[in-house]
């Protein structure tokens, strides 16, 4: 049953008229200051727009940005870089969250505070999270190295330098951070399998191995997707661990397309270039969402199908 | 009846995993400059307190503090008033579309962030926002919302319909069912979306960055970002900045974990 | 926190708010009293401040993002001596020319002057001045017998053997250290080794990329296969100025690359374990070519929506003025952009590091001048970063590629000439 | 106290009609059942009653005036819901007084009403506490209470005994008989529960997929059922229904299936000679006798599959040929399984439906 | 096949003792049912059994065999749950296939047993469709055929009824019953409803609190409980209990309490003289009859609560003084509420319990 039936035809205008009242002002706020943003910078994706040279003017060139784009190097770069982030990140934080989850998940002594310190990572500003793993792998005074080569000074490696380290590094520092919120989100999952089927399970034969593969993992499905769901959207969107980090450096390892796209945007001030880097990334994040929502589908919406 | 082995190293592991880098940075704040720049790097610092005295005295880390829990604090406020209605109307009431509007919401939080900027600060700057307190809410409470209502929603949903029947039989208007009936129960679900919207404005950067020029009014984030002067790498002021910083939400979280995680999962993944 | 000033609340008698974008600064004291004494002579002024980070080009953008929109509220700002042309050009920069008196002009720098200057007007006031510079350790050069090095290859020499003498006493000494990160810096250091081997990154004439050239890349590769791992840590690659100053400061390196405010921290001994050890020098040459320092500094600009244009003026000469500049030489160690400050004795005497570095202060070499500067300067850093960072790299091409980049925008500013 | 009129409801979900045409008039005071198997649309048509649902076509009359454009609170009607609906986060007390404030009753009014509720209803001493706090009886009876406090003019109920266990609901079917005959209120109470049906009720309404079948007391509807459907509906173990034909033989007649025939009486009406297809003959398993009886009455030879002692009585299983046959007696017959038994149908005890209708034969 | 013994299990939580000292043998083919009020320990029992719990102390031996440290999987059970815990991911054969594939049966043999198991149950045609989309009583079947197909020594089933409506619940009664004379397989059952105790056990131990109060066959439980409560626990209505105290009296006895006096024929053993006080006497609502008996009988003048017409047959709630009396008689037996009403309590219909104990008075 999908909530309150009005009773007729005016209590039914009356009610919708209620419902309608309560989503306004949410749909205001996001009209204002999402939906116009968006449409805006859709627009401007369309024109040409240098702001170094006012010369050029303020023109519509319909999917000229695109064709460039499609022709830029760097951005393939930046492309790749960021697809790859994005699936190594997400895959990783959505298994690491499974690990968590299932530990969350058992009963033991002070779980909470267990709980709480797997949710620390998640609490810390980004900014400060990205210069703390700065920190750790500086080149003299990180705590890498000393973990690794002690008192070796010499050995001692510059970890940010090596373009597939700082690369690896950026996946690292956001996976230590968003994997406990993954693991959130698969633990919700968990705690909504009846135990029936373990026992279930476990009278038809199954070890504890058969019964996560068996019938943990597969009824995990929804969250696994939702997780998933929610950190592709960020992980395609990375900025802050870029720019506090590496600036995308060293020799570009770490340009992800947000980065770059800002650069354009606020640097160099190309503003139809950035528009249009902008809205191929959202492209690209509403197309794998897509993807998810059809799997996920309705089940995200609550009542429906219950 | 299965041995416990496996999950005593689970729980380690997973709580030194979130807890090294962040007391690697307890012990850096408690070091004095020297150490600090010691090669290779000492274990124990003398716990000198120096860097404290620097990041609130020095760098004034309390007033960003107190701007970002104004700032995030009236997110997660706003956020809530705004989104409640909202997710209880898409949720339980007869809207048309609405699994569209959820769609949209979806859709909407996954634009770039870069790519609104520029017209959001706009929008500020004609409606004097830049600067204060509330323009920067504005935008994360729109960015929030999408998060904010699926969850809230999912949990309405979770609620059973019988009850707000019983409440319209016994003479209630969808606001005064929300108001009395819903919301009371709703209560671990909206313990979850608040905490995750005041995390998300509390550790937003990008936009505080560009809308909070001011001093008076930055939030943490930008605070901390500010502490690089040009001479040295204030890694120890830095350190002090991120412990006083991160300690507030380890409060809330600690405070509230187990609502975090009920709240969800009544909410979100339940299908 | 304290209130904010907000102009409309207060009554006609307020004074008039001037609103002056900085970055954050390195002496915030030396500021605030700069700016108390400013208010205290014109009481009719207010002065306040918006603070962005310290990074040239975070505040670059953040400044910009004000200005694109058209927020008449700013009034004076920074300019980096790069961004001229863009800000010209952009119409955010206000010409001066009618304010900047061409007598007032002669007391400054001419080098500082000429990168105010796009299409003959004056956008900017110099406010002070930078250069690269070379600076050692006296005491180790001494210790082996060593003069500041004129050329590259000389540095190298004296570098690996005191290094091999060192080795033992200090692990951690490395020979050279610089900035080398992918940032606005790597392209400064850069244009010096290039320049110092004979080439030029762009033919500004003819408006055509030269990064292609044999000399460029002889430079190039003189970094990468010379110093990089040999004599410095490729941590180089993750350096700017503090972490590489840092490093020098702890006496973990010979030589160091940077910009004159180093010299005030280098030897002062809270802050640096070789203080009084350090000498400055101007960078090497090659055989037969002179030595090239990147000119860097900042200029006062008054924004072109700015509705107190007057008050602004007078606010910039009052920074730019010859007590200022003293006052801003004497307490932050910032090298002045008025030529007579460098033959002020009590200044000497506290810097005495400018009597050798005058000469490089005032011939430093400016970073190609254009409009869209930024992006230009974005493709030879991702150059310069992949060919540091990619040892094995092919540079030909790769720098042919960011040279058609490179020209494709400037053929786009071509149209831009009167 | 008010009386009820449902005027031709119907209801479609989609393009499934749940409610066909639904006519019914409850009258003041009554207390009126709606009974029908799971699925059959009785909540659809209590909600529509309550303006839980709004009805596709029809009207419904409250006293005399149509509501149908009224919602819920405003048609003065309280409900007992399946699950009680009591709220979780309020005391039972606040339970009850919930709908009065929502009404502006004054205060000291919502205690006294409360108070003789609480006494009616024996739950004094549960007033403050919260409903997870209590068994599920308890609840039950605050559900009531709630319903009570509001004094409505008319009281409807979605199966509130059907979460209780055995006991517990006999026990309180007995309270709410005696409920309703204190207040003398309308009541209309959905269940697919028979024994409930059956003694709770001055009036059933049996629902068959969205239709009603037969609306009359529980007694006739017991031995008068007008269709084979309600025959088969009521009575556990269910009417036999054997399907057949009947046709006049010599002075009687005969009823002729596939596999038994049983000589009938002849009718009490004027009926065409001639054989009668389409025809059931139904009896009830306690009225067949495993003995000979005094009165007229059809024998048939059976054989027994299965015996089920139930204690207080016993229930044969028997087939006569293909047409099975269920037959309840009183316990430790001389009965064994597979095992031939002639079985006597008195021929009061028969029931005779021609073309799905009945006929009183006899 | 197996047969289980239990040797005084107890099992407790924290320190609520769930269950005390229970001692049960299930011999080989038997089908046993634990009956009990909601709460009493059966679930838990069961859990014992298959191996989900394990016992405080004592032991559970399967064909002689000490199972207590084998895991659920090495004790070769099969068990059916309350919500049939069907795997929501897997369609029904791979529901049924996985218990198999867990313990490496060759795949032609799966098919094989799940084609018997499905023809068995009448399910082939939902082989392939998944757990939602199956109504519940086709689910009962599936979770059935799931442990069908293990071939295990032991069934056992946890409620697997009580989520049907009383029709399906019926027929699947039916069916199991069937079901298990097919197979002659070992069944544990657990219900608290006591037609399925009474037609489908062979034997029923009947828990209280935990406690094992009666072991015996389904008739014998009814007929001779051993203990008021057995007495009061089977039957619907339930078994009339009168506490009061026995006495001789002339050359009879006679049943004294508080507001009844019952004369008792002399007891058929030997009982000391005087007065036993701690009696309790019971008698079955259908053996109390409303019209003089032939047999020897005690008579009681009562009056009418109230009459509820079950169709079938009437059930009268009298009470005698304070004393209740509840009498199941034939329907439309003229009896008014209100009025008074002679009933006949006929002696060898009597349940004497002397000290919570039964006796054969006569
Ligand atoms: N919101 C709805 N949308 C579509 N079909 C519905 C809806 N509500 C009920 N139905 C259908 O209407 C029919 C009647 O439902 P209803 O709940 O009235 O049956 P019921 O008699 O109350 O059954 P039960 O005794 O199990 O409660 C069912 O077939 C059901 O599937
Ligand atoms: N895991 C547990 N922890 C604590 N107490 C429990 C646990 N499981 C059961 N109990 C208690 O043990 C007693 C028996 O529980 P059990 O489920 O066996 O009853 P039951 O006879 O199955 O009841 P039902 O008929 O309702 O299923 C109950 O009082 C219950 O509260
Ligand atoms: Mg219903
Ligand atoms: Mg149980």
């Amino acid at each position: 049953m999908n909530g309150t039936a009005p009773a007729s035809a005016t209590a039914l205008r009356r009610d919708r008229l209620a419902a309608w009242v309560m989503v306004v002002p949410a749909l205001l706020l996001t009209l204002a200051f999402a939906l116009y943003p968006v449409a805006q910078s859709l627009m401007s994706s369309l024109r040409r727009r240098f702001l170094g040279v006012p010369a050029l003017g303020d023109t519509f060139v319909g999917l000229e940005n695109f064709r460039l784009l499609a022709q830029d190097p760097v951005a393939h770069d930046a492309f790749a870089r960021t697809l790859g982030f994005v699936l190594l990140s997400t895959v990783l934080e959505v298994a690491l969250g499974v690990a968590i989850a299932l530990v969350l998940h058992e009963q033991f002594r002070g779980r909470g505070w267990v709980r709480a310190a797997a949710l620390i990572p998640w609490a810390i500003p980004t900014v400060v999270a990205s210069q703390m793993w700065r920190y750790i792998f500086n080149d003299q005074y990180g705590f890498a190295n000393l973990l690794l080569y002690r008192d070796q000074v010499a050995r001692y490696e510059p970890w940010l330098a090596s373009p597939a380290w700082a690369f690896a590094i950026i996946i690292f520092a956001d996976v230590w951070k968003t994997a406990s919120f993954a693991g959130l989100l698969v633990l919700a999952g968990l705690q909504v399998i009846p135990d029936e089927l373990y026992d279930a399970a476990k009278i038809d034969g199954a070890s504890a191995w058969q019964r996560f593969w068996h019938i943990t993992l597969p009824l995990l499905k929804p969250a696994l997707l939702l997780a998933l769901l929610f950190r592709t959207m960020d992980a395609f969107r990375v900025f802050d661990l870029v720019f506090v980090m590496t600036q995308g450096g060293p020799g570009d390892a770490t340009q992800v397309l947000q980065f770059y796209g800002y650069k354009t945007l606020f640097t160099e001030g190309r503003m139809g270039y950035g528009a249009a880097i902008s809205v191929s990334v959202f492209a690209a994040i509403f197309a794998l969402s897509l993807i998810y929502i059809r799997t996920v589908g309705s089940r995200l919406l609550g009542r429906e199908d219950r | 009846m299965t041995s416990r082995l496996p999950l005593r190293l689970g729980i380690a592991g997973l709580v030194l995993g979130s807890l090294f880098p962040f007391v690697w940075f307890l012990i850096t704040s408690l070091k004095s400059q020297h150490e600090i720049e010691a090669v290779p790097p000492t274990w124990w610092p003398s716990g000198s307190l120096e860097f404290y005295r620097t990041a609130l005295f020095d760098h004034h880390l309390l007033d960003y503090v107190l701007n970002s829990v104004i700032v995030a604090g009236g997110t997660t406020l706003l956020s809530l008033v705004v989104g409640t209605p909202a997710a209880y109307a898409l949720a339980c009431l007869r809207l048309p579309g609405q699994r569209w509007l959820m769609g949209g919401l979806l859709c909407i939080s996954m634009f770039p962030q870069i790519a609104i900027a520029g017209p959001i600060w706009e929008i500020l700057n004609r409606i004097g926002g830049l600067n204060t307190h509330w323009g920067v809410m504005l935008p994360y409470v729109t960015l929030t919302l999408p998060m904010a209502i699926w969850i809230l929603a999912s949990f309405f949903a979770e609620l059973p319909t019988e009850l707000e029947e019983a409440a319209q039989v016994d003479g209630c208007s969808a606001w005064s069912a929300l108001w009395r009936i819903m919301l009371p129960l709703a209560t671990p679900g909206i313990f979850t979306a608040s905490i995750l919207v005041f995390i998300y404005a509390w550790n937003e950067f990008f936009f505080a960055l560009l809308i909070l020029t001011r001093p008076e009014q930055q939030t943490l984030p930008v605070g901390i970002a500010l502490f690089q002067g040009e001479f040295t790498m204030p890694w120890g002021e830095l350190a002090a900045a991120a412990v006083l910083a991160t300690l507030p939400l380890v409060l809330l979280v600690i405070l509230f974990q187990r609502w975090i995680v009920s709240g969800l999962s009544a909410g979100a993944v339940k299908g | 926190c304290h209130a904010t000033g907000d102009e409309t609340a207060t009554g006609a008698s307020a004074p008039t708010v001037i609103r002056f974008v900085s970055w954050k600064p390195d002496y915030p004291r030396a500021w605030d009293e700069a700016i108390r004494i400013f208010t205290e002579r014109h009481p009719h002024l207010r002065i306040e401040r918006e603070i962005a980070p310290h990074s040239s080009t975070a505040y670059h953008d953040l400044l910009t993002q004000k200005l694109k929109n058209r927020d008449p509220s700013v009034d004076v700002f920074f300019m980096d001596v790069i961004w001229v042309p863009e800000f010209a050009a952009a119409g955010w920069a206000r010409p001066l020319n009618d304010r900047f008196t061409e007598a007032s002009q002669e007391a400054f720098l001419p080098s500082t002057l000429e990168v105010g200057r796009y299409h003959g007007h004056l956008y900017g006031v110099p406010s002070r001045i930078d250069a690269g510079l070379l600076y050692y350790r006296v005491d180790l050069l001494r210790k082996y017998g060593f003069e500041p090095p004129g050329t590259w290859n000389e540095l190298v020499h004296q570098a690996t053997t005191i290094l091999d003498g060192e080795r033992a006493a200090t692990p951690t000494l490395r020979g050279y250290s610089a900035q080398f990160k992918q940032y606005e810096g790597l392209v400064c250091n850069m244009l010096e080794f290039i320049g110092s081997h004979g080439g030029i990154l762009i033919d500004e004439d003819r408006g055509a990329a030269r990064l292609s050239d044999e000399r460029t890349l002889a430079a190039i590769e003189f970094v990468r296969a010379r110093l990089l791992g040999p004599l410095a840590s490729r941590a180089l690659l993750t350096y700017q100025e503090p972490e590489s100053l840092a490093a020098f400061a702890r006496g973990n390196a010979v030589f160091h690359r940077n910009w004159p405010y180093a010299w005030e921290i280098a030897n002062n001994p809270d802050r640096s374990s070789i203080a009084g050890r350090v000498g400055a020098a101007p960078l090497p040459g090659s055989d037969g070519i002179p030595g090239v320092a990147t000119l860097g500094g900042w200029l006062l600009g008054i924004s072109s929506l700015s509705r107190h244009a007057d008050e602004a003026w007078e606010f910039i000469s009052f920074l730019t003025g010859h007590d200022m500049q003293r006052f801003f030489a004497r307490e932050a160690g910032i090298a002045p952009s008025r030529t007579v400050l460098y033959a002020d004795p009590e200044l000497l005497t506290a810097n005495p590091q400018w009597r050798s570095q005058a000469a490089v202060l005032h011939s430093a070499t400016p970073r190609p001048r254009s409009p869209v500067y930024p992006a230009l300067s974005h493709i030879m850093q991702r150059f310069f970063s992949r060919a540091l960072a990619y040892p094995g790299l092919d540079l030909e091409p790769e720098a042919r590629r960011a040279e058609r980049e490179m020209n494709r925008l400037l053929d786009l500013t071509r149209s831009e000439a009167p | 106290m008010a009386d009820l009129e449902l005027r031709s409801i119907s209801k479609r979900f989609g393009d499934t009609r749940v409610l066909d045409e639904i006519s019914l008039r409850v009258p003041d005071g009554s207390f009126t059942i709606l009974l029908g198997a799971s699925g059959c649309g009785k909540s659809t048509l209590l909600r529509t009653i309550a303006g839980l649902e709004s009805q596709t076509s029809g009207h419904i009359l409250i006293d005399g005036r149509a509501v149908d454009d009224l919602p819920p609170r405003d048609r003065d009607i309280a409900m007992v819901f399946q699950h009680y609906a009591l709220y979780p986060h309020l005391t039972v007390r606040d339970n009850m007084a919930f709908g009065l404030r929502m009404r502006r009753t004054p205060p000291q009014d919502i205690d006294a009403r409360i108070a003789d509720a609480a006494r009616l209803l024996g739950i004094e001493p549960l007033l403050n506490r919260k409903p997870k706090e209590l068994s599920g009886g308890q609840r039950q009876r605050v559900a009531m209470g709630r319903a009570i406090v509001r004094k409505p003019k008319l009281f409807l109920f979605d199966e509130p005994l059907s979460n209780l266990d055995a006991q517990l609901r006999s026990a309180m079917r007995l309270e709410l008989k005696r409920l309703h005959e204190r207040l003398g209120v309308t009541m209309v109470y959905v269940t697919h529960d028979q024994v409930e049906a059956m003694t709770l009720g001055d009036t059933i309404a049996l629902l068959d997929r969205g239709r009603l079948r037969q609306c009359d007391t529980p007694q006739r509807l017991y031995r008068t059922p007008a269709d084979p459907f309600v025959a088969g509906f009521l009575g556990t173990p269910p009417m036999n229904l054997l399907h057949g034909s009947v046709s006049p033989r010599g002075d009687g007649w005969r009823f002729q299936s596939a596999s038994v025939e049983i000589p009938l009486p002849p009718p009490s009406f004027r009926i065409p000679a001639g054989s009668h297809t389409d025809t059931v003959l139904g009896i009830r398993p306690e009225d067949v006798s495993i003995s000979p009886v005094q009165e007229p009455a059809s024998h048939l030879d059976t054989t027994v599959d299965v015996a089920e002692d139930l204690g207080s009585d016993m229930v044969l299983h028997l087939s006569a040929g293909t047409q099975p046959l269920v037959v309840r007696t009183r316990p430790n017959e001389p009965v064994h399984p597979s095992h031939p038994l002639r079985v006597f149908l008195p021929h009061r005890a028969l029931h005779v439906f021609l073309d799905e209708r009945r006929v009183d034969w006899t």
